[in-house]
């Protein structure tokens, strides 16, 4: 066993697990309180990865377009939710996935006419664009350990905010109970508003932080969407402690599988055959995992207790 | 919905009704999706060459129609069956992508019409499945590939780690770099295709295995986004990289706007580059460049020349397209000026051609491009030709 | 300062309440009576906004409610105290406490956590417990705690002693007589009437969605028809 | 005709124009008109089977594109392996042969997926499922002797008694007999006193289990049902496109066949069928005109949703009832 390597991939699905926590973070905030399935959260990563992108150019730093992008990515969460998710909280789930599969369509091809189908290379300052040691032939590129940073950083303040805000406390209010929360004389409307902006701020974090490695690409949120939700449910719908952890799970079983799976198939079949059914298999394990999760617990590992 | 069926239906008729003295092309390419700046290059490249041939072939008129593969097989199936079975096309050409062309062939060939590969060449097409109405003119997918082996070799590199997307044509480069490379495989990782786009666990692999070489082959935006984590990994020193059709002419004004200095040097193998030395090639990259301000990709030339072999086809028929033989023999003895210089087509209607290495440079103009570094192959034949039954 | 006339509600296209007229005057507590099912709660939604009235009007010191948003209607003053408390239960008490409190008419003196406390001193120790861990009778407290910490003029209490011991009981009617001693308004929807005699200065007997008798406290004490005849006593 | 509501009139007249329309593109040289019609009337069975348990019995299926694809794999994998060696288990162009696997194999990922899924409810039914479907995606997806994700081209259609599917014309009739016979046993279901039950559980679960019924069971029994018919369809499919591959079964696809049975009204007997045939001739439509058809597309989608309730055929119920 290279243990060097596995330390590495930890890493690297530490990285994944913690953008992919960001992105359901938001999803299980506004899924939490508003009861709402929003499949266009994938498409708000990718118009902050856009946004991102453009602004790196325009202001030559990809750290100061991160700062302008990400309360214009909120504002752009804002209207959505003003356009059209607020017209849909009083519907069926199922009007939900359809709504926003709808929404979705509308905010790529978007995309696609404002941006154009090549997709954005976002460059980075010379001093993020390196690489560390860690320990001999433990080498990470820094970008990837500043997502790591970032993304524990805003899981923190996440849970603190949370926790220990007013805020807080009033999402989680709201996500037990709208009406009493409106009748002690909450603006909820606006609160929703608020946490729907800023699931899409957490969103649009996620895009940006990609955007300099895989590049802001029209389409990339249709992929993390369905593993975002994949998170969410085997967490518990509206459970941050339980998004964390999912997210952490998945990310490393993702990496770890990608990794070392070929390997482990050979052990029970020839080279080639565990070359072509390894990606596939890895591919495959975070669905499995949700089957068997929600098998045992049809409610997910946290189930938070609000209703 | 009777009224609108009936109102289409008249609108078809009315059409059929107008045919006049055209030749129709089917262009299935790639439109939308991240694929799809490989289809406008392409798209570009196949309305110059209308232009530079004054909107005629054999004294007809050109109604070119073309059609979005979506950069799914199925859908490219279903837009060809639409240019087959609608419009009736005469020739369908483009494809991009090799497993389009490979669920899009079948309707083509059985409706008795030419196919014309612009890009895609994998395996089956050239041996088993090879046939009579199609031809193409890029590649065998395993030919370029080949070529990289032999550089390999030359460089005297002994063992290398491969990485490529799970789909027939990165099946395909993987078996072509096998078949010439002399020395060691370490590891071959194949990627989910087109999602994946974060290579993290496979650079790790990669550097883990010890190999001297990392050999990859990730076309299109995915080229990009490889290039780019190969550089933040920081392997340029312990694992040289060798592609092959992972940076183009598409993506190099981004990696250069992103001033991405390390794809400068980059070698990669092709049977095409802007500066090969012929009139043809000459005012295609020259036109190209005045009209987009960008130089065209291979993907572009590929595409220009597939426009030029139909209409050497058609121009010997004199505009008689039901001269199926006519056209087929004109076609195969590949008389038309390729952008490439002259090549001809083996048994199975695939290219025997050159193949060069090319390096990333800066023109005269400082803007990011590729000059020829040396000559790989003078004439390459694909493996396949010799599975399949034509001669 | 709350008067209601002619108020009308319907719960889709069945109508609940039929013209309510009601009305309640500064430093009055008020009751709604009358058996299960007869619109008492629903009365009390749509003065929230819970549920909208389709008719009618409510007005609260010059400013019509119907039509108007829940929270806006709980911003000018108006504290509900639900049937059922309605705890959030995923918060703790304290939280329970604070994550609504206000003060939007600028109170000189107004509620805070302490107050609160000091009002109902057995919540102190809990202070940490999940709402939903809390005994029916604090339930019940920390709901009242929680509408006075939104500082309204006038505080609903809906079926608030419903299930209670009667020591907690008594502890809940008291609580209500010191808040009233604060110059507090209270509409209270019960079923004990005869704690009720003793505290409240008018009463609204609703039956089938109409108000059909009020009065004082004295003259309902009288009228042992009505009580028998509408409240089953 | 006088005894017929404004619904019947509508499935009755809908039913006769695709009994009359496509045959007759087909014979004026419309020959893609015709495969249009084709691709609607089985599309049309895939949304009538996903309509049994989305419509009448509250199981919103987010996976349900997997049983097509499992249909039509059963056609491709035995056709493939008559032609190209191997397998000779299975390997055969007999039609019958093809139809048992097509709903064999559909039945038991039903059985096997439904018994999981059914134990979970609202958002999470939605979201296991779907995760069914994506695992049968990447299954396929991994299966190189089938090329994977480049999907498998049938060279020779099922060969059946009596019908030759390689006619359009035959494989429409079959297609449409089947349509026809497929809404008329979801019908049959419905207005059975096991319909009843499956209703009443979408409508209060718990009151059905306390009058003594099993629903769960009842359910499972309509998602078998489903998922079988869904299967039937996807051996249509395989026949008709003669070219499948693993996208078939990507959840996008799934979404598709719930978007058709919404947009043409769910628990309505010819809903799903309008759906399918309004959804893919406005796509051919849009698509005919811009590359960027997604865009009105997904516009539609959303107004649908917000604004039509019911569905169309909610439009055709108005208020002369």
């Amino acid at each position: 066993m290279d243990y060097t390597l596995l330390f590495v991939q930890v890493l690297n699905g530490l990285q994944l697990g913690l953008l992919l926590f960001l992105v359901a973070s938001g999803l299980t905030l506004v899924f939490g309180i508003l009861d709402f399935v929003n499949l266009a959260h994938g498409s708000i990563y990718m118009i902050g990865a856009f946004i991102c992108a453009s602004l790196t150019f325009v202001l030559g730093n990809f750290l100061w377009a991160v700062l302008v992008a990400l309360p214009l990515t909120g504002i752009v969460g804002y209207a959505l939710e003003r356009i059209v998710a607020r017209n849909l909280y009083d519907k069926d789930h199922l009007d939900h996935v359809l709504g926003t599969f709808g929404l979705v369509l509308v905010l790529d091809t978007s995309a696609h006419i404002l941006w154009g189908p090549a997709g954005i290379t976002v460059p980075l300052p010379l001093w993020l664009d390196g690489q560390v040691e860690l320990f001999t032939g433990a080498v990470i590129p820094v970008f990837r350990l500043l997502i790591i940073g970032t993304g524990l950083t805003v899981a923190t303040g996440l849970f603190w905010l949370v926790n220990y805000t007013r805020l807080g406390m009033l999402i989680r209010a709201g996500a037990s109970n709208r009406t009493m929360v409106s009748a002690l004389g909450i603006d909820i409307q606006t609160l929703f508003a608020l946490v729907f902006a800023l699931g899409a701020m957490l969103s649009g974090l996620a895009g940006m932080l990609i955007a300099p490695i895989t590049g802001a690409n029209i389409g990339m949120g249709g992929q993390i969407i369905i593993t975002a939700f994949v998170v969410i449910i085997i967490g518990g719908i509206g459970s941050m402690k339980g998004a964390f952890i999912a997210a952490i799970i998945i990310g490393l079983i993702d990496t770890l599988g990608r990794s070392f799976l070929d390997t482990l198939f050979t052990l029970i079949m020839n080279e080639n055959a565990a070359e072509t059914a390894a990606p596939a298999v890895s591919a495959m394990m975070i669905y499995i995992l949700m089957a068997v999760i929600l098998a045992v617990k049809p409610q997910g590992l946290f189930p938070p207790k609000v209703r | 919905m009777k009224r609108l069926l009936s109102a289409a239906l008249a609108a078809t008729m009315l059409t059929g009704l107008a045919q006049a003295a055209e030749v129709k092309i089917g262009f299935v390419t790639t439109l939308t999706t991240g694929g799809a700046v490989v289809g406008k290059d392409q798209e570009k490249a196949v309305n110059l060459a209308i232009e530079h041939m004054g909107g005629k072939m054999g004294g007809l008129d050109i109604n070119l129609i073309f059609g979005d593969d979506g950069f799914k097989p199925e859908t490219g199936k279903q837009v060809t069956d639409k240019l087959v079975k609608q419009d009736n096309v005469d020739f369908v050409a483009g494809y991009i992508w090799s497993h389009v062309l490979l669920a899009s062939r079948k309707s083509v060939l059985d409706a008795g019409k030419f196919l014309i590969s612009a890009n895609a060449g994998p395996g089956p097409v050239a041996g088993k499945l090879c046939h009579e109405n199609f031809f193409s003119s890029s590649w065998q997918n395993d030919q370029t590939p080949m070529a990289m082996g032999e550089v390999l070799n030359q460089k005297g590199v002994k063992s290398i780690y491969v990485i490529a997307p799970n789909y027939a044509a990165g099946k395909g480069m993987v078996a072509g770099v096998k078949r010439t490379f002399k020395g060691e495989i370490l590891g071959v990782d194949m990627t989910t295709w087109p999602t994946q786009l974060d290579f993290s666990a496979e650079l790790a692999k990669a550097k883990a295995s010890g190999a001297e070489g990392l050999f990859v082959f990730y076309p299109g935006k995915a080229g990009g986004a490889f290039m780019k984590q190969y550089q933040q990994a920081g392997l340029k020193n312990s694992l040289p990289l060798y592609t092959v059709f992972s940076v183009d002419a598409l993506s190099l004004p981004k990696f250069q706007a992103a001033n991405f200095t390390d794809v400068l040097g980059s070698q990669f193998t092709q049977q095409w580059d802007p500066t090969i030395d012929n009139a043809q090639n000459k005012r295609f990259v020259a036109d190209f460049r005045a009209k987009h301000g960008a130089y065209p990709s291979f993907y572009a030339a590929q595409a220009y020349d597939s426009m030029f072999l139909i209409q050497s086809a058609v121009d010997a028929v004199g505009g008689d397209l039901t001269n199926m033989d006519g056209m087929r023999a004109a076609m195969k003895s590949a008389s038309y000026s390729s952008v490439r210089g002259d090549y001809t087509y083996g048994n199975n209607h695939m290219p025997i051609q050159a193949f060069y290495l090319r390096e990333v440079v800066k023109d005269s103009g400082g803007n990011w491009t590729t000059k020829i570094v040396q000559t790989v192959y003078d004439a390459h034949q694909d493996t396949y030709a010799k599975d399949c039954s034509m001669n | 300062m709350l008067k209601i006339s002619d108020l009308t509600t319907h719960y889709g296209s069945s109508q609940v309440l039929f013209g309510i007229d009601l009305h309640i005057d500064p430093g009055q507590v008020v009751t709604l009576l009358g058996r299960n099912g007869m619109g008492k709660t629903t009365t009390i939604n749509s003065i929230m906004g819970i549920i909208p009235a389709t008719g009618g009007s409510i007005n609260f010191e010059g400013t019509e409610l119907v039509e108007r948003a829940s929270y806006k209607t709980a911003n000018l003053g108006l504290g509900l105290v639900p049937e059922g408390r309605q705890i959030f239960p995923n918060l703790t008490l304290w939280e329970n406490l604070v994550a609504t409190s206000s003060n939007h008419l600028n109170v000189s003196n107004p509620w805070t956590v302490e107050r609160v406390f000091e009002l109902f001193p057995e919540l102190e120790t809990r202070q940490n417990s999940m709402g939903n861990l809390l005994s029916g009778g604090e339930q019940q407290m920390l709901a009242i705690g929680r509408a006075l910490m939104t500082n309204p003029k006038l505080v609903i209490l809906d079926e608030a002693t419903e299930g209670l011991a009667p020591l907690v009981r008594q502890k809940i009617w008291a609580s209500l007589e010191l808040i009233r001693e604060q110059g507090m308004s209270i509409l209270v929807v019960d079923k004990n009437l005869k704690d009720l005699l003793r505290i409240a200065d008018r009463h609204f007997i609703i039956e089938r969605g109409k108000v059909v008798w009020s009065g004082t406290s004295d003259a309902l004490h009288k009228d042992k028809a009505a009580q028998h005849r509408y409240l089953g006593v | 005709m006088n005894n017929l509501t404004k619904v019947g009139w509508v499935t009755v007249m809908g039913m006769i124009a695709l009994a009359i329309l496509p045959p007759y593109f087909l014979l004026t040289g419309q020959a893609f008109y015709m495969d249009l019609a084709t691709r609607l009337v089985i599309l049309g069975i895939a949304a009538v089977s996903l309509n049994l348990i989305l419509g009448f019995g509250g199981m919103v299926s987010f996976g349900h594109a997997a049983f097509i694809g499992l249909g039509a794999y059963a056609v491709g994998i035995p056709s493939y392996h008559a032609t190209w060696g191997g397998f000779d288990l299975i390997a055969s162009y007999n039609g019958l042969l093809h139809l048992v696997l097509a709903l064999g194999v559909s039945a038991l990922f039903a059985l096997i997926t439904g018994a999981i899924s059914l134990r979970t409810k609202g958002v999470y039914f939605i979201m296991i499922t779907m995760a069914f479907g994506q695992m049968a995606f990447f299954l396929f997806q991994s299966l190189d002797v089938y090329n994977g994700d480049d999907g498998l081209t049938i060279d020779v259609r099922s060969e059946l008694p009596f019908i030759n599917l390689d006619s359009p014309m035959q494989l429409y009739g079959l297609s449409y007999i089947s349509l026809v016979i497929a809404m008329l046993l979801v019908k049959t279901i419905v207005n059975s006193r096991f319909g009843m039950v499956l209703q009443g559980a979408k409508g209060n679960n718990e009151r059905m289990v306390t009058l003594g019924y099993n629903t769960y069971l009842y359910r499972l029994a309509a998602y078998v049902i489903s998922g079988v018919m869904c299967g039937y369809a996807g051996f249509l499919l395989g026949n008709f496109t003669t070219f499948i591959s693993p996208d078939m079964m990507h959840w996008t696809r799934s979404g598709e066949l719930m978007f058709m049975v919404i947009l043409g009204g769910a628990a309505t007997a010819f809903g799903p069928v309008l759906g399918s045939s309004v959804f893919i001739l406005v796509e051919e439509i849009l698509s005919s005109f811009t590359i960027f058809w997604h865009l009105p597309f997904g516009l539609m989608l959303i107004g649908v949703v917000l604004f039509i309730r019911g569905g169309l055929m909610g439009l055709f119920k108005g208020k002369g009832k």
